[in-house]
């Protein structure tokens, strides 16, 4: 659905292809080759994106922990592709991605990182904590697995309404070893709720790789002993990702409750800002920098015809122009009143939030 | 057990119990409202673990009146992210040492969503549990933890004392856009009381005097209401008038509302001290002024004009802190 | 090892035989009749035991909460059967059996029911938090999974010291659905920790069935997925419950990891005595309670020669004398002073608790 | 980042940091006693969140530096049964944010056990972790929990705020028969100092003077003892003469013993009031005098004398509750 773009609202990648194709259908002009570049677009977004972000904490300008998802932008565009505006997303403490992906407007992300008032939050929650309850985007959170209750129960609302609406819920593979997952997947697949559990097991968490967090790490089998259907997919492919979100976010929308997808994917930068990566192997870094979902994704489009030189300039270009508008308006923004800080703290005189 | 009584209807003379004055208002909210239900271990076919919810699942069926597995966590936050979807519920814990399991939701999420997220969400939640000891289970099965959650921002701390609190916090609870804790003391569910008719709803915020008095202020909540009321009684027999206030149904914090009280207050009143600060307090003051004090001294020490009387004329004595 | 008998300290089986065998060699002077008739003797004390408790409830001479294990006493008995005096036991809320199968003496428990002071926690723990530091019973615990982490913990001392004890863990069904246990059970999988769990799937957990707790009620096959040995046991069968146990108790001794023991048992009782046990079908409880483990062995013996009537006679009379003893002494023994009751809150001024 | 420091050996001069003075106690403990290591999530490979752990996986190997998975409540409640076995172990974690995981533990396990098992078993567990908020991490990760615990029976509850407490909070920590909790505040540990070579240990039960004064008393603990001192430094230009005391390693709970201090101790010391307590105790007595307060006031506030002189006096004005 949602796309990371400059735009303001949440529309669909078919709505969303930038040039009409008018001519003879080439190639670079067929359905196929829009929605690649559609979703090349979105990943290049994010990339560039956090790459800003990097520039922006070095100088001070955003503050607090920020925790790239360079490398794992295949995951959230692709399982974006899958769900429909009125879905709901609960994301992590990683979740730029996820946001600019369900189409939140970077201006309101970009402010928000930087501490800002026209960031949804008012620059209170940065960069662990982007609400868009618009665009059903509940949160960031900065528990590891405290959303996974969460998206348990917007489902549950949902399925006692009767609505078709979906959560999709992210997580890592070291929220898999906390007790709230497994309290939430037997809740989710005991109650049939409408949960496509999206596991990005990029396999460390912090400094621990996954056979030092998990006696048993293919993490889609076990999900399945909760009696889900789960499997794993090549996370830095967009177009697996993009497959199985379909497979599983329509088989759940159906009624045939939480369904489980590992994505393998990686995290090409330090775990946080605060992280001297000392604790993976460099080739084993290079070795999946050989697998970067973005370039892969690009190569593709060129093999197949999709994508020239001149197609990529102009991606690039309305990418860098897009966030530097975002920068330009978080600089310019007021930081919150110190008088402010206490507001919100209960909605006693205000009207509770809209459903 | 005498204690699980089957639901019954009211008889006319409202008579009632706490447990059923709570039953009553949680059947009053499922009735009224198809946002409501009620999720937690138990509170379906087995009634709820004290007998609270006996009858509901019949009435109100499985999908309203929810069993969960034993999964505090998850099923709080998942409470948590129904009443983000605009459900309005209530969630039973058994008891507040289980609440232990699932109090980074509370305190993480429900408490900060709506702060973090600059009011676009919010979490109008009620959570019940089981409060206090005095039923010989034991320390893992004897806190009272209201003070604790009292001093989260963004929570508010309910803890109804008699039966006309018992049936009507609920609606006010529910009617709260902020998640709501509501204490129910163990001892009280099966205290007897009548319904008073003229009230019809409670005031979350302000105290509430529940006996006239004239002689001496005891302040106390919860499970306590009850015996300072018998207290009362006998000093009456001694001749002191002891006035009886109920604190706030809501746990005393800084900000509540006493402007109701006598304006001769008293200094525990005043200071908003819960009674062990109290006593800490008296004592301080005592040490400090170097006297001896015995029971007689309370209730002078009562007000702070007593205080002066008997302490502050002596206060030139050295001032030592307390040791050990 | 230990015995549910009249004594004060824990012996093996083979030591507490009442009668020396010295006559011929007749069915009922075997070793293994000798064992049955041990083993029926440990279950049936449990079994008049509780019944006792009742009794003392109904008069308000125990008070707060009890939890009666009668219908689950193979359990309790056949596993001790697998267990050393140098292993530790790690219990739950509804652990009278496992503390009288551990050895802990009859009147130290039944003191500790009555809040009396020569109860091994001074009257201070009651039914759900008998202790006993001698004989490694690391008690009863009132929070449902809360034992699991300190076996854990247990046996990782174990484990860093080279020792070859292992820790069991005893839970319920209710209890596997806790995040605790997932934290716990993949931590000692990861770590080759040296526990036993023993899970006593009576299947309910207070009112609530276990296909309405669990998604996938096939508890064996999920503790499967951490990667450790489980299979399920008919826990009302001592003999299987002893044969299971010596298996999965042998093989973590020798350093395989934890084991998983899923025993299929039932409580005849209600869930605890404020329980007006409105939740199960009636014709189930009967259903099970022809499985009654008691009744089971004592019909299997008399079926083997092991057992003729007077034996019968003279055990139900063992039984009842030692469990008048207990009752006697609870009751002449003191309540504990109210000046005592801040006694042990730290240990500043004693000595820690030895090793 | 900067604030990842490479291990280092202390220079002669005795200069150091918070982190490198804790990791140094680390060091020690690990060395000087085969029953302790350290457990928690990161504590190996990655050095510790914060980095105090660094090195410490290359020199006693990932047995005795071990690693573990996120899941607070487990690997807590493992070090509790470690602990209950004889070990002298050091379990970490991250933050007090996530504290709240493992909380069940603590206060049902740890805490209790003791008591209920009439002193058979016992919990000499040391828990460390991050409090405090000042790093712009929003509402989930600038929790300062430690009065909360601090009103738990059966725990203690330890800020070190200088690098001598840093130093030593450990040794002193391991060997107290019950479970320790440490709060390190994330902003000191980058704080540099000089390692004053006379102290050896730190009392656990006593509050310490940092700084003389004859003026007024700031009584402070954790991260601002030493922003009590700069704002002393300050006042000292200005002419008033301030008083730094750091209060018990341990936070001041009621028996904490003030009797190394002057004799004309101060009031917010007296009560063991912290220092928003005195603040609204202050104003509580301003309101009840009818007066209003200026910062000019303060001063003689702080005392009991100042008080009597200054409010007393003016008591009998009608006295009114704070209200709102
Ligand atoms: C409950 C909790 N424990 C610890 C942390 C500190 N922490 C933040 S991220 C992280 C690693 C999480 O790993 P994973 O779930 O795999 O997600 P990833 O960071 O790899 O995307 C840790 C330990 C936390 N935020 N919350
Ligand atoms: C954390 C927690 N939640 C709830 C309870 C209340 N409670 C006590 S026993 C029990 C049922 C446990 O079921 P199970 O684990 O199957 O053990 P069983 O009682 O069947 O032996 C419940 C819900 C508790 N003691 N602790
Ligand atoms: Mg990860
Ligand atoms: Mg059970």
């Amino acid at each position: 659905m949602a796309t990371a773009h400059g735009g303001t609202t949440a529309g669909t990648s078919q709505t969303k292809r930038p040039r009409r194709a008018r001519g003879p259908a080439t190639p670079s002009r067929t359905p196929a080759a829009a929605h690649d570049r559609d979703l090349l677009r979105q990943m290049l977004f994010i990339r560039r994106f956090e790459e800003r972000c990097v520039e922006l904490y070095s100088a001070a300008a955003i503050r607090g922990f920020v925790h790239l998802y360079i490398g794992e932008e295949a995951v959230a565009v692709g399982v974006h592709q899958a769900l429909d505006e009125a879905d709901a997303v609960v994301s992590t403490y990683r979740e730029h991605g996820h946001a600019l992906a369900r189409g939140v407007p970077p201006e309101a992300v970009m402010a928000e990182m930087c501490g800002k008032t026209t960031g949804y939050s008012h620059g209170r929650g940065g960069s662990m904590h982007l609400f868009d309850a618009g665009r059903r985007f509940y949160g960031g959170n900065a528990i590891v697995g405290g959303g996974l209750p969460l998206a348990a129960g917007l489902a549950l609302a949902d399925r006692m309404r009767g609505e078709s609406r979906v959560t999709c819920c992210f997580f890592g593979d070291g929220a898999f070893a906390e007790g709230e997952f497994h309290e939430t997947a037997n809740l989710a697949a005991l109650w049939g709720l409408p949960v496509p559990f999206v596991c990005e097991n990029n396999p460390y968490a912090m400094g621990t790789a996954l056979a030092r967090e998990h006696a048993q790490t293919d993490l889609a089998m076990r999900a399945a002993s909760y009696g889900m259907a789960a499997w794993a997919v090549d996370g830095m492919d967009v177009h697996a990702v993009e497959k199985a979100a379909r497979g599983a976010v329509e088989s759940t929308r159906a009624g045939s409750g939480p369904h489980f997808l590992e994505m393998r994917t990686y995290r090409f930068r330090a775990h946080s800002t605060y992280d001297p990566d000392g604790y993976r192997p460099k080739d084993e870094v290079e070795e999946w920098k050989r697998h970067d979902p973005v370039t892969g994704l690009a190569d593709g489009m060129r093999a197949a015809g999709f994508l020239d030189t001149d197609a990529q300039e102009a991606l690039d270009h309305e990418v860098m122009e897009a966030i530097d508008r975002a920068v330009r308006a978080a600089e310019q923004a007021p930081e919150e009143l110190a008088e402010d800080l206490l507001l919100h703290v209960t909605g006693r005189h205000e009207e509770a939030a809209p459903s | 057990m005498s204690a699980r009584t089957r639901p019954r209807a009211h008889p006319d003379d409202g008579t009632t119990t706490y447990r059923e004055a709570l039953r009553e208002g949680l059947r009053e909210a499922l009735a009224s409202d198809d946002r409501v239900f009620l999720m937690g271990e138990d509170v379906g076919r087995y009634g709820g673990c004290f007998g609270v919810s006996l009858g509901l699942l019949e009435e109100f069926g499985p999908d309203r009146v929810r069993d969960t597995p034993l999964s505090e966590s998850a099923f709080v936050g998942a409470g948590i992210g129904a009443a983000l979807a605009g459900m309005r519920l209530v969630v039973e814990i058994m008891t507040v040492n289980f609440r232990l399991l699932a109090l980074d939701q509370i305190l993480n999420n429900a408490a900060t969503l709506r702060h973090m997220s600059d009011g676009q969400l919010g979490v109008p939640l009620v959570i019940r549990m089981t409060t206090g000891a005095g039923r010989q289970s034991a320390a893992q099965h004897s806190h009272s933890l209201e003070g604790w959650y009292a001093h989260i921002p963004g929570l508010r701390v309910l803890a109804p004392a008699t039966v006309d609190d018992a049936r009507h916090v609920l609606s006010a609870a529910l009617a709260d856009p902020d998640p709501v804790l509501l204490f129910e003391h163990g001892s009280l569910y099966s205290a007897a009381g009548t319904l008073d008719p003229a009230v019809h709803e409670v005031d979350l915020d302000r105290a509430a005097v529940r006996r006239e008095g004239t002689d001496v202020t005891v302040v106390a909540y919860s499970g306590c209401v009850p015996k300072a009321l018998e207290a009362a009684e006998e000093l009456a027999g001694t001749g002191i008038n002891a006035e009886v206030v109920r604190q706030a149904v809501q746990r005393v914090v800084p900000g509540a509302d006493f402007t109701g009280l006598d304006p001769d207050a008293s200094l525990r009143d005043t200071f908003e001290m819960d009674s062990l600060d109290f006593l800490a307090f008296v004592e301080a003051l005592a040490a400090l002024s170097g006297r001896e004090l015995t029971e007689d001294d309370y209730p002078a020490l009562d007000t702070w004009n007593g205080c002066a009387a008997r302490l502050v004329a002596e206060a030139d004595a050295p001032a030592h802190g307390r040791s050990g």
